[in-house]
């Protein structure tokens, strides 16, 4: 029963970097970009979200602050990121594959490069600790799964009926969803459809950026320039398995992480069994669980890739 | 709901033109209405119809000429502008998100629903309600896009365009994929509007322009040719300058055929993309050189039919025997090899790939054949010469045969389509909506071409939707109803009333 | 203008790393030591380093550095060794060196080897006599290379003194992903490890981990001393670290007595290669029992007597 | 159009172009306080200084165009690639197997051999991600960045396992890498003093063979079929699953060979980081040479540049070694922006009129002084 507790516990936060980052891809690509430089773009969140508390937050009175200030920064500048992006793929139209890939080596690069200039070797920062929820985290086992994480793990969870609701509720959402699957039609109703396309590319860049923060200063609240890891690219990969919809979403980054959990506990039992198998089992269980799962009706972005131009027909 | 738009009472565009690159698609038009007025545009594909209405929505910016609102100029930057002055346009190529909802199609235009956090969406469904009472228009705010008919989506487009308070309508092209009794009806409607709105009314179909509209211009290589109010010009005058000749579309009068039957379908059961049976329980039999015309309102299993025929869809039950064989469940190859023609509806997405040359596309289904590979090399130069020929023999219209066939217009890429399914010499062809969206010279051409295989002894079977079409090509006229198979009887007692009256599903119409 | 004078005293040495100079590990350590070597010899060497080499990259510096007339060039990894073969034959009046190994690979190539297994072992006695819970966490990056020596050596010291303890073990797979080191400690200290450690660059992470169990009796041995330092140095009870000064001094001087290569340096407490320390801060955590479990122990290795108790590092299974 | 207007437009773009790029870096450079002259200056044109230099730009050629020919295959044929890292790592292993297993055959057969051996390992390892998109429904962006994690524990766990070095366990201490291979699957390296091999040679014949394969044959006409329209494909009765799978196939079998290829002609050894981020690499060049080998040749020589002559900074100039992913960075997102903004006929043409109204106004002031 511990033994599965103790899984549970920890696949929540494990998965909210992945989660909060394919919910910003999300909104990418329901618009209509494919965002590969999702990757670059926690790197540098990663970077700015723990460099404010390192920096202007030690010694501070209430060094607590700065580390919100660090994600705040950390989004906010995944947003400009996101905008640059879409200066590239939206108004040069560039092929977005290849522009991801530019942008993922110029996040990582410049958060190493600047990361190294300005700090030096891997460094740690205070960071925003867990924060049991009073009372509630005293109850038996859920007090343990679901009432005893970092805050910013509610709030990742929080993101995901928020974003729900704001692709399917709001004008803004209902925005998103027409150009990124028939942008002719949206433009010949008045809507602009480029402008739509960078304001979701803001709001991803600022997930990206705060899932990187979430790492450098929630998880492991730490900074090295290869913190990511790849997780960027899961995060896109997750997308796809979540169909593009916030909750498959969710079940995908959870699926990931507890996967990821179950493999470390199974590791620690000290099995005779060579440890790569167990460490591949989260990558591995993502593909057999989509390839066996109902194949739901076409609800993607059909635009997803396609640069919109309206004189431009192709 | 109040319309918050004013009233058009003259609209006037003056010296427009609009270059693309190496195309000049509007060259020097001017043209004007009055209020209650119903202009129709007509033109040759290409003549640059739907471009001018693009620079008249805003959603173009004209290289020079201005517009001219109640005699004051006005620069419309993004649709939204055109809006505000109550102009709405319904597009040819219908513009709806196939995966949302009627309703929230309409919200994407009806900005006052838009609250800061929240889509308003009773007050659309309210608005929609308004619209469709006062009109007679009636659309489901629920269903999706992508399970609506053609006919629905039309509607919707219109309904559309209505809530979203336009006053003057421009309509491009919007009976091309209508069946007659949803022509028909939009024609009477848009007469009843036409007391209080504005009309520009594009169409091919020239017997419409001379019901609906008051005056008509003719344009030609983006320059107005003629223009004149419509009760002084008959149907043949315009059609005549508008292509420069006569048009005499072809009628079939050859005796019927006394071969034998070429393709039976026996009991075919079929299901459509959403799970129900498009065909239940369908029979019909061609013979060789015998064109049979289904007639049908459109969603009532005509593209299960040709795809099922074709390999492309699953048979549940039935047979479909061509030339004595079993070919149901076959795979697309496998009947193609058998002999099997098809003219597909969708021609831009199915019938061509369009990054693909001209050249390239004429090899589609023979690229294993020993006339244009050996060893599994293609032999370009004899692909070369074989296409260079159907360019001229088909009459298609571009710079040469490496252009892709995705740029060249609706009617070329009908005809590169026909010219490879006519020179593969099949025994047998499947033609659906040969000529839809095309002008009258195209789809002359095309009807003469389908003729001539009839002649040749080639089996065709004909969908359309379009009765003239039918009744002037076919031997045979068999209705399609809800996946059966009404009626079948000789095309020279086929009457629209008659066809009208099986299409709508009555089973005997003899007793009416 | 005249000409500058080349002082034929400075030995130039170019190192080849695969990670950074100040990854609080394998390559910091090399860093580290090349720059003490050169404060403890004034003016004779001259050093430039390339970072971040992937193998077909370590070519290209290789063959920059060789053709800008350095004396020895050092592949820090064992990953290089077929490199620094290579170069080695075709460019036989310079040296070269690389390690981790005792291999011989060519007249002009030094190797060197450290024994991480010796300082494992140290912090294994620690782990074992402290444990509460009987339960110990080892973080592994990939079971190969200076990681597994010191992963197996540790094992070693803690059934040396604690037989019925647990040693769980998890790999991350990865040398640089300290998110998963976390992710692994995390789930250690879960099912109840309350000593920690862990080797490579990586490592640090599941550092970080404890560190967040302030107020808990949960604690890390470190395998490199730079970890003591760093702000988590709190929950460290003991670092050792490798002391490459020394292995840059005997290049050195053998470079000076005209030896260009042919020669293993193997590294360890007896030879000076490691050096241990407690962290002063914990050091109430330390027991005397402890204390002098250790001291005898390194006592031991340092007169090469100990090597025994870890000789068979690499017959060690984990579970 | 004028042709002095198209040459001005275009030499003007590309003007611009560099000031962006240089600006862009320089932003980062003047952080960090280095010199963003001289840096790019070594980028570009340092390697290309000497013999040693243009064939470390040539040894990277090789792999990059091996790599992206495949991923035009698949691209090509409808599926996106990110995979050919752990493509390539399969076909290393497959490689290395054949050569442990039998190092004394003759190179001349050894060689085709091994190398097809790596074809194989890569085919393998891309027709899981081929088949899961024909047969599942399975997106390859999932899949294959997955397979990428998945190979890369089967590589360590074959280096560290059954293809450990013998020497590691006796005398080393246990880096996962192979022993030397037989000096029989060395390439030849042609240039003495440099490390090219003759693995050029086999780049560029690939090149030539995916060039026939793909616009002279039927099975190329069909693959791209498949790829440039599913529907229509579909409907010429091309079976559009297959073609995907055997694309794929290709594409993995490609990375395979370029692995086999690395080990064979540079590292001797299959070794930890062969794989040196190629396969994402791969992708760029294969987009940057226009999906053809007649493109993709050039664009491997420049991304060579660029990655060489970028890691040279570090010793050259002394920014740190991530400032050389920042500049390909940049250098990627500005070429590929300008490369649409020189493809857009349509762009041209509004500056043109514009153009065009400014000089009409001002021979109209003209006349009217
Ligand atoms: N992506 C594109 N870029 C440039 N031009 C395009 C593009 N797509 C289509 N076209 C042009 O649009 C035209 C299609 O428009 P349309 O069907 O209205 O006219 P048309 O081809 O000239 O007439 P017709 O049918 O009589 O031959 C083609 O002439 C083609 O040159
Ligand atoms: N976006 C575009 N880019 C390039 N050329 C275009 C574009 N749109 C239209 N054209 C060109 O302008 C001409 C006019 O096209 P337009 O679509 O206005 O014709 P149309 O009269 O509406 O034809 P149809 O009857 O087929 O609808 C076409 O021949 C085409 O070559
Ligand atoms: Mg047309
Ligand atoms: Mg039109």
């Amino acid at each position: 029963m511990t033994f599965i507790v103790n899984i549970l516990s920890l696949g929540i936060p494990f998965s909210v970097a992945l989660l909060i980052a394919s919910l910003g891809e999300m909104f990418n690509q329901r618009s209509g970009i494919f965002n590969l430089g999702c990757e670059g773009m926690m790197a540098m969140g990663a970077f700015l979200g723990m460099l404010v508390p390192y920096t202007i937050g030690q010694g501070a009175d209430v060094p607590g602050i700065y580390n919100y200030l660090g994600l705040l920064l950390a989004s906010g500048v995944g947003a400009l990121l996101g905008l640059f992006f879409g200066l590239v793929v939206v108004t040069f139209r560039a092929p977005q594959g290849i522009a991801g890939i530019g942008m993922q080596m110029f996040g990582v690069g410049t958060a190493g490069t600047l990361f190294r200039h300005f700090i030096g070797g891997t460094q740690s920062v205070p960071g925003i600790n867990t924060a049991p929820i009073p009372g509630l985290s005293r109850i038996p086992i859920l007090g343990t799964l679901f009432f005893n994480h970092n805050p910013m793990v509610y709030v990742a969870f929080l993101f995901v009926p928020i974003a729900w609701y704001i692709l399917f509720k709001t004008p803004w959402g209902l925005r998103v969803r027409a150009v990124g699957t028939h942008p002719r039609a949206a433009d010949s109703i008045g809507i602009q459809v480029n402008r739509v396309r960078f304001q979701a590319l803001a709001v991803g860049g600022a997930l990206a950026g705060l899932a990187g923060a979430y790492l450098s200063l929630c998880q492991v609240k730490m900074f090295s320039d290869e913190i990511i890891a790849g997780r960027g690219f899961i995060a896109v990969a997750l997308v796809y398995f979540g169909h593009w919809h916030p909750v498959k979403i969710m079940a995908g980054a959870l699926l990931f992480a507890l996967a990821q959990a179950l493999q470390l506990a199974i590791q620690g039992l000290g099995i005779d069994f060579p440890y790569e198998f167990l460490v591949m089992l989260p990558y591995a269980l993502v593909i057999v669980v989509l390839a066996f799962s109902r194949k739901s009706q076409k609800t993607g972005p059909s635009a997803l890739g396609k640069p919109f131009n309206r004189e431009i027909r192709t | 709901m109040e319309l918050t738009t004013k009233a058009i009472d003259s609209l006037r565009i003056e010296h427009i033109t609009k270059r693309f690159p190496g195309v000049l698609a509007c060259d020097d038009i001017s043209l004007d209405i009055g209020k209650g007025e119903v202009l129709a545009l007509v033109g040759e594909n290409g003549a640059g119809k739907t471009t001018l209405m693009n620079v008249l929505m805003g959603l173009y910016h004209p290289d020079e000429g201005k517009i001219l609102i109640n005699g004051e100029e006005v620069n419309f930057r993004s649709p939204n502008d055109a809006f505000a002055y109550g102009i709405g346009m319904v597009h040819q190529q219908y513009m709806l998100v196939p995966n949302m909802t009627v309703l929230e199609n309409i919200a994407l235009g009806f900005k006052q629903a838009w609250k800061p956090w929240k889509l308003d969406l009773h007050m659309v469904r309210d608005r929609i309600d308004a619209v469709a009472r006062q009109y007679g228009l009636a659309v489901d705010p629920d269903a999706f896009i992508w399970q609506l008919s053609v006919g629905e989506q039309q509607r919707v487009e219109l309904v559309k365009t209505l809530c979203l308070g336009a006053r003057f309508l421009i309509l491009d092209e919007p009976t091309s994929a209508l069946t007659p009794q949803e022509t028909d009806d939009l024609i009477a409607l848009l007469k009843r509007m036409s007391g209080e709105l504005s009309i520009i009314f594009i169409s091919h179909k020239l017997q419409e322009v001379k019901d609906l509209s008051s005056k008509v211009a003719i344009l030609r290589h983006g320059r107005v040719v003629f223009q004149g109010n419509t009760i002084d010009h008959s149907s043949s005058d315009i059609a005549a300058l508008m292509t420069g000749h006569e048009v005499v579309l072809p009628h079939n009068d050859a005796p019927a055929c006394t071969m034998g039957p070429m393709l039976q379908l026996r009991n075919l059961k079929v299901r459509s993309d959403r799970g129900f049976l498009a065909l239940d329980d369908l029979s019909l039999y061609i013979c060789k050189g015998e064109i049979v015309g289904l007639a049908g309102v459109s969603g009532n299993g005509q593209r299960e039919l040709a795809e099922a025929i074709n390999g492309l869809r699953k048979v549940e039950s039935g047979q479909i025997l061509f030339d004595g064989q079993d070919i149901a469940n076959r795979s697309p190859v496998q009947v193609i090899q058998a002999g099997m023609g098809y003219i597909p509806e969708e021609r831009n997405t199915e019938g061509i790939v369009p990054s693909f040359s001209m050249k390239e596309n004429f090899i589609l289904k023979d690229t294993d054949s020993e006339k244009y590979s050996s060893h599994s090399f293609l032999k370009n130069k004899v692909v070369d010469v074989e296409a260079e020929q159907l360019r001229q023999q088909f009459d298609i219209r571009s710079p040469n045969i490496e252009v892709a066939a995705g740029s060249l217009s609706g009617g070329n890429i009908q005809k590169v389509i026909l010219a490879r399914e006519i020179s593969r010499s099949p025994k047998f062809l499947i033609a659906v909506y040969p000529t839809r969206g095309l002008d009258m010279g195209a789809a002359e051409f095309i009807h003469k071409q389908l003729l001539q295989k009839r002649n040749e002894g080639v089996g065709i079977l004909l969908i359309s939707e379009e009765l003239e079409e039918i009744t002037n090509l076919s031997d045979q006229v068999a209705v399609i109803f809800k996946g059966k198979i009404q009626k079948v009887l000789p095309s020279s007692e086929a009457s629209r009333r008659r066809l009208g009256i099986l299409m709508a599903g009555v089973k005997d119409d003899e007793e009416i | 203008a005249a000409e500058k004078k080349v002082d034929s005293d400075v030995i130039k040495i170019a190192l080849i790393i695969e990670n950074t100079i100040d990854d609080k590990g394998w390559c910091q350590a090399m860093h580290d030591g090349i720059t003490l070597a050169m404060e403890q010899n004034p003016g004779r060497i001259e050093y430039s380093y390339s970072e971040k080499m992937k193998p077909v990259d370590a070519g290209s510096a290789v063959l920059q550095y060789a053709g800008q007339g350095y004396d020895i060039i050092i592949g820090h990894g064992a990953q290089y060794k077929n490199l620094i073969t290579e170069m080695a034959a075709e460019y036989p009046n310079i040296s070269f060196a690389f390690g981790t190994s005792s291999e011989i690979v060519g007249p002009n190539v030094f190797s060197y080897m450290p024994e991480s297994e010796e300082t494992g072992y140290l912090n294994g006695l620690i782990a074992g006599m402290l444990t509460k819970t009987n339960t110990i966490g080892l973080i592994g990056p990939v079971d190969g290379g200076d990681a597994a020596r010191y992963n197996r050596g540790f094992v070693l010291g803690v059934k040396a003194v604690n037989s019925a303890a647990n040693v769980m073990v998890a790999h991350t797979g990865s040398f640089s992903d300290f998110v998963k080191a976390t992710e692994v400690a995390q789930s250690q200290i879960r099912s109840g490890a309350d000593i920690l450690t862990g080797s490579s660059q990586q490592a640090l992470g599941g550092l970080r981990a404890v560190a967040d169990y302030r107020n808990r009796d949960i604690w890390w041995v470190g395998q490199d001393l730079a970890q003591i330092g760093i702000p988590e140095g709190y929950k460290v009870l003991s670092a050792s670290s490798y002391n490459y000064a020394a292995v840059i001094n005997t290049l050195v001087k053998k470079l000076d007595a005209g030896i260009v290569g042919g020669e293993n340096i193997p590294m360890n407490f007896n030879n000076n290669g490691f050096v241990f320390k407690f962290n002063e801060a914990t050091k109430s955590k330390i027991t005397p029992a402890i204390e002098a479990k250790v001291n005898e122990a390194l006592a031991a290795f340092k007169g090469q007597a100990g090597h025994a108790s870890v000789v068979n590092w690499s017959s060690v299974k984990y579970n | 159009m004028t042709k002095r207007f198209k040459t001005g437009y275009r030499i003007g773009v590309i003007v611009l172009a560099i000031i962006i790029t240089m600006l862009l870096g320089a932003v980062i450079l003047w952080a960090i306080g280095a010199d963003v002259f001289k840096t790019y200056m070594v980028i570009l044109t340092e390697p290309l200084k000497n013999k040693i230099g243009i064939t470390e730009v040539l040894l990277r050629m090789v792999p990059l165009t091996i790599i992206a020919l495949g991923i035009t295959v698949a691209y090509r044929s409808g599926i996106i690639n990110i995979g050919a890292e752990g493509q390539m790592a399969m076909g290393i292993l497959a490689t290395t197997a054949i050569a442990l297993a039998f190092p004394n055959l003759p190179s001349g057969v050894l060689i085709p051999f091994a190398i097809l051996a790596g074809m194989v390992g890569g085919a393998a390892w891309g027709f899981i991600p081929g088949f899961l998109k024909a047969k599942l429904e399975v997106s390859e962006l999932l899949s294959t960045v997955m397979l990428n994690y998945i190979a890369a524990q089967l590589y360590t766990f074959f280096l560290r396992g059954p293809m450990l070095d013998p020497a590691e366990l006796t005398m080393g201490s246990g880096t996962p890498q192979s022993m030397r291979l037989t000096r029989n699957l060395d390439l030849t390296r042609f240039i003495p003093g440099t490390r090219i091999h003759s693995g050029l040679f086999i780049a560029i014949g690939l090149a030539v063979l995916i060039f026939l394969l793909l616009w002279k044959t039927s099975y190329g006409y069909k693959m791209r079929a498949a790829g440039a329209s599913e529907r229509a494909a579909r409907y010429g009765g091309i079976n559009v699953p297959k073609y995907l799978i055997i694309a794929m196939m290709i594409s993995g079998g490609f990375a395979g060979i370029a692995g086999s290829i690395e080990i064979a002609g540079v590292h001797r050894r299959a070794i930890e980081g062969v794989t040196s981020g190629y396969g994402f690499s791969g992708i760029v060049v294969a987009l940057f040479g226009g999906l053809h080998p007649a493109g993709i040749l050039p664009a491997a020589f420049f991304f060579g540049l660029l990655i060489y002559g970028a890691d040279m900074t570090q010793r050259l100039v002394g920014v740190p070694a991530n400032m050389v992913q920042v500049l390909q960075g940049i250098i990627i997102l500005v070429i590929v922006a300008t490369k649409m903004v020189l493809a857009n006929p349509y762009l041209m043409q509004r500056v043109e009129s514009k153009f065009a109204a400014i000089a009409a106004k001002r021979s109209n002031q003209e006349v009217q002084a």
